[in-house]
């Protein structure tokens, strides 16, 4: 088996926090390919729900979906409703977890994906919260998964499309984010946590063979880091191996190529 | 027009409901089950000045926009999915003037359509709170009177006209969706006027038959329209797949030439044909069918 | 064929003031065989709503349902759905008549069938609102059917169920009820409109064969009238004879029984 | 309990997950899809001081009180139906205690409920406005934030416990409705534990192929319970017809003895048999055959 891509060790990463029997609230990229793979491997039982409607559907490898609203996104699902249906499932607490990616981040967790630069006078415009801020505002735990890059992980982000800690945990409780909480930054380089009193991110554990001077300063901001920073375990063959065939599947689309693994 | 016990009319018939400045909400979400047919038959009848409202938006927001068929957008999200990424003369038109986009979360853009769809003014919900998006939005922080809990109201969406592609609906517009519903049935009870474009006209004995599956009455519809294809080169689900190579070649013409790409695709897809019939017939039996069967590898059990 | 009986005289001048086309929200019992006999006589494309969930249905003559939410008010219907759902067209302002019951009824069309009595100690205890307090708070035109008794035409019914003018349109308005109105009752002896300046009832025109001075009997309290006072129509022959199929069908139910009339 | 792949249990061990002192919503309506064998079984386990809320109440409405298995009801009408009228010894209780019935509009009731389900601390609705009902009941005036107008927000219900009975359902709680769908969604997603009979639990796959006729996921559910019949004597849709020779028997013991006549039911039907199987077989295979077959009639298109 090939060495790991960076993509690839943020996703097997991410796909080991999700535990089994739980609800993922998984957006369409890495964090749905982290849930997909994770209810191959160590959570069979894992429901996923994407944003379209799509309730424990099952992946055709080589055929993931592009939007969360599509076909594929369907495939072998237990149930398929409506948007607000599914997010409302999400507000009524029924999600465990809620797993999106990222344009910018800052130190409290906050997201934008809607505006480089004055909101007034952008100088990118990105393609908006879609889910994202519901995602954030009412999945029990929420975690965020992307590349570790100084141009992302900025000091303030110019936009808070999806709330972290605001400014910290008074903050969040203060504008009535007061029944979940961010737990989690997964990235190509380490996993991050919050620290409780400040809502601050921390350095909590490394990718295999990234140093703590690296992460530093691939990151916009002081980085809190833990007492004692782990290290996360290389992906296994098998990891590796599903996860590949996930995004490449067979050449040919056949029924042969779909997965049987689990229940829904 | 409601009651009326055949609402069957034509593509061109149809968009005679929908004025120039209205407000119009599309079906659907992203490239699936969008009306497409329907949306630009309005670029066709040349509307003006509309405000086009869909929960996620692909490239239809620019192909209004480039043609001006719409003179604003409210969506959460616009996009044509992780490989195509932002419509590229979307973004440039909106970095060019933010005012013309609007831009809620998922949640609470269909919150003001539940809200609507609802005959309520209004709905609370836990989304955008503390968020920037929140700041720049007609919604208001309101506490509930029994917890006093903060919560965000947002205002209920009522759109002049929605226009909803379905797989099945009978003469007088009672339709059946197959697949996620996303957000079509708020869309059909939130809105004033609404236009039905439908894979099959069927018997209205078959929705009798199977009325725990009628998600939309007739007694809210004002047309019923038969366009088999109605959503290509979007999706319809169960029915044909997306069309990725479409998709392709539209992002390419796109990046290469930007708005004089979009003018280029519309008088290609909608001016020269002349219908969307005839637009279908440019795409090719053989490709459609394809499309069909890759929908039906999807869905098979 | 017979004559008619009062229920009957009630019933199909009930009937007659449903238009074709539009949809009616109908209470089980008079409001709903009213409602049946228009659709199957002059208004084939009235479609009829159902507490239960049911759009749209068609009777099985002789098997009338028994309450709102059975199989039998769900036959050959266009749409089940929720409850909430169905009730929610009608907020929405998608229900053109509603049409209800009354156990208790005032001058100014308030409606009473909760209580008999003081609600604390009561006399007796009614079964309540069900859906009539929201059909005559959400559909545009509201109309009431009853039997023509003293007992129910009080001054001022013992508690409101499912207001009427209250105590007149200044009163209905401030109450927040804005976006409709009572037009109609409609009695064995007489059909009733509202005065638009005092909302309160008015005799209109007369069953055949009552008079005014056995109308005014009947009702507890100084009924309005009308600057002429119309007598409406005998049962037609075809009206009498669908209503008695309708209720009594067939004594044995096979397929023949069905109706076939209209299109949904 | 939610995240077991495998909820399936008995009735009896269904009632463990009720604490007496609880609320309690039934699904279905009146005397449609009751899960009228779940209900028995609270009173088979002695369950007392439940609050058992209904959107409208058959019956069961007296045999909760006579046998103190609810200290309290909430609903918007009780009655077995036009033929039977309103239950004379809940009539009886609530005329001595008027405190033990709370009453709200049907839609009032399905928007506490459908509050819960979202979620939300309250919804607002235009029921109630200018009632008398209003003044009993623990709703208030609310006015928009945008347009002013008055409305009533009604507090969500969240129920301790749902008893939902439904056609189908797979083993982890995955369930199908036919016909209306009551509010059994709204109940289901606003409690805390959820209990799903059914009259078939079928394998996943079937579940799978048709996936948009899921209306409750299995991750809302607590426990799953075949029970064939689960609503006799009252209906379920498309299955079997209420059994209205059944009404007019109880309504006769009623009628004649009062509390004395209830008691003697309940003794009948659940304390003699010891078991809901046991209660079937002393209405006989006949008889219920012939209510499938009347239901048969009734769906048939």
């Amino acid at each position: 088996m090939s060495g790991a891509t960076p993509i690839e060790l943020m996703t097997i990463a991410g796909s080991r926090l999700l535990r089994d029997g739980r609800v993922v609230f998984a957006g369409v990229g890495a964090p749905l390919e982290a849930s997909v793979l994770a209810k191959r491997l160590h959570a069979p039982s894992l429901t996923i729900v994407l944003e379209g409607g799509s309730i424990g559907p099952r992946m055709l490898p080589g055929r993931l979906p592009v939007s969360t609203n599509e076909m594929r996104a369907a495939h072998d699902a237990f149930m398929l409703t409506s948007i607000n249906d599914l997010f409302l499932y999400g507000q009524r607490g029924h999600y465990d977890y809620g797993f999106i990616g990222a344009g910018q981040l800052d130190q409290y967790g906050n997201v934008n994906t809607s505006y480089i630069g004055d909101p007034d006078a952008p100088k990118v415009r990105l393609p908006g919260s879609g889910g994202a801020n519901d995602i954030v505002s009412s999945c029990c735990e929420v975690m965020i998964m992307t590349r570790h890059e100084p141009r992302r992980f900025v000091e303030r982000v110019d936009f808070i499309t999806s709330p972290g800690y605001l400014n910290g945990p008074e903050s969040r409780r203060s504008a009535g984010l007061v029944r979940n909480r961010p737990v989690a930054v997964v990235t190509d380089m380490a996993l991050l946590g919050f620290d409780e009193k400040t809502g601050r991110l921390r350095l909590d554990a490394l990718q295999p063979g990234v140093t703590e001077e690296q992460v530093h300063a691939n990151t916009g901001f002081e980085l809190l880091v833990s007492e004692a920073i782990g290290e996360l375990p290389p992906p296994t063959d098998q990891e590796l191996a599903e996860l590949r065939w996930l995004r490449d599947g067979n050449r040919i689309d056949t029924p042969q190529t779909r997965e049987v693994t689990s229940a829904p | 027009m409601k009651d009326a016990a055949d609402k069957r009319m034509t593509l061109s018939e149809a968009a005679q409901l929908v004025q120039s400045g209205d407000t119009v909400v599309g079906g659907g979400c992203c490239y699936s089950r969008t009306p497409w047919a329907m949306l630009l038959e309005l670029v066709r009848a040349e509307r003006r000045g509309l405000t086009l409202a869909r929960n996620l938006m692909c490239y239809e927001s620019e192909l209004f926009l480039a043609s001006e068929t719409a003179s604003k957008l409210v969506s959460s999200w616009v996009g044509i999915g992780l490989r195509w990424g932002i419509p590229k003369v979307f973004r440039e038109y909106v970095e060019r003037d933010p005012s013309i986009y609007e831009e809620w979360s998922h949640l609470s853009f269909g919150m003001r359509l539940m809200a609507g769809s609802m005959g309520m003014p209004f709905l609370p919900t836990a989304s955008l709170l503390g968020s920037d998006l929140l700041d720049r939005l007609p919604a208001e922080h309101i506490r509930c009177p029994f917890t006093d809990q903060l919560l965000v109201a947002v205002p209920a969406l009522v759109p002049d006209v929605a226009l909803i592609h379905v797989q099945t609906a009978d003469a007088r517009g009672n339709a059946q969706i197959e697949g996620p519903a996303y957000m079509d049935v708020e869309c059909a009870r939130a809105a004033n006027t609404v236009i039905v474009t439908a894979e099959e006209i069927v018997p209205s004995e078959a929705i009798v038959r199977t009325a725990d599956r009628t998600v939309i009455p007739g007694f809210v519809v004002d047309a019923v329209v038969e366009v088999p294809f109605g959503s290509y080169p979007h999706e319809c689900h169960g029915r044909y797949e997306a069309d990725f190579d479409h998709f392709d070649g539209y992002t390419e013409m796109v990046t290469r030439e930007g708005v004089a790409g979009v003018q280029a695709y519309l008088e290609e897809t909608v001016t020269a044909p002349g219908s969307f019939a005839a637009f279908l017939d440019t795409v090719g039996a053989s490709r459609l069918l394809e499309q069909r069967r890759r929908a039906r590898e999807l869905v098979a059990a």
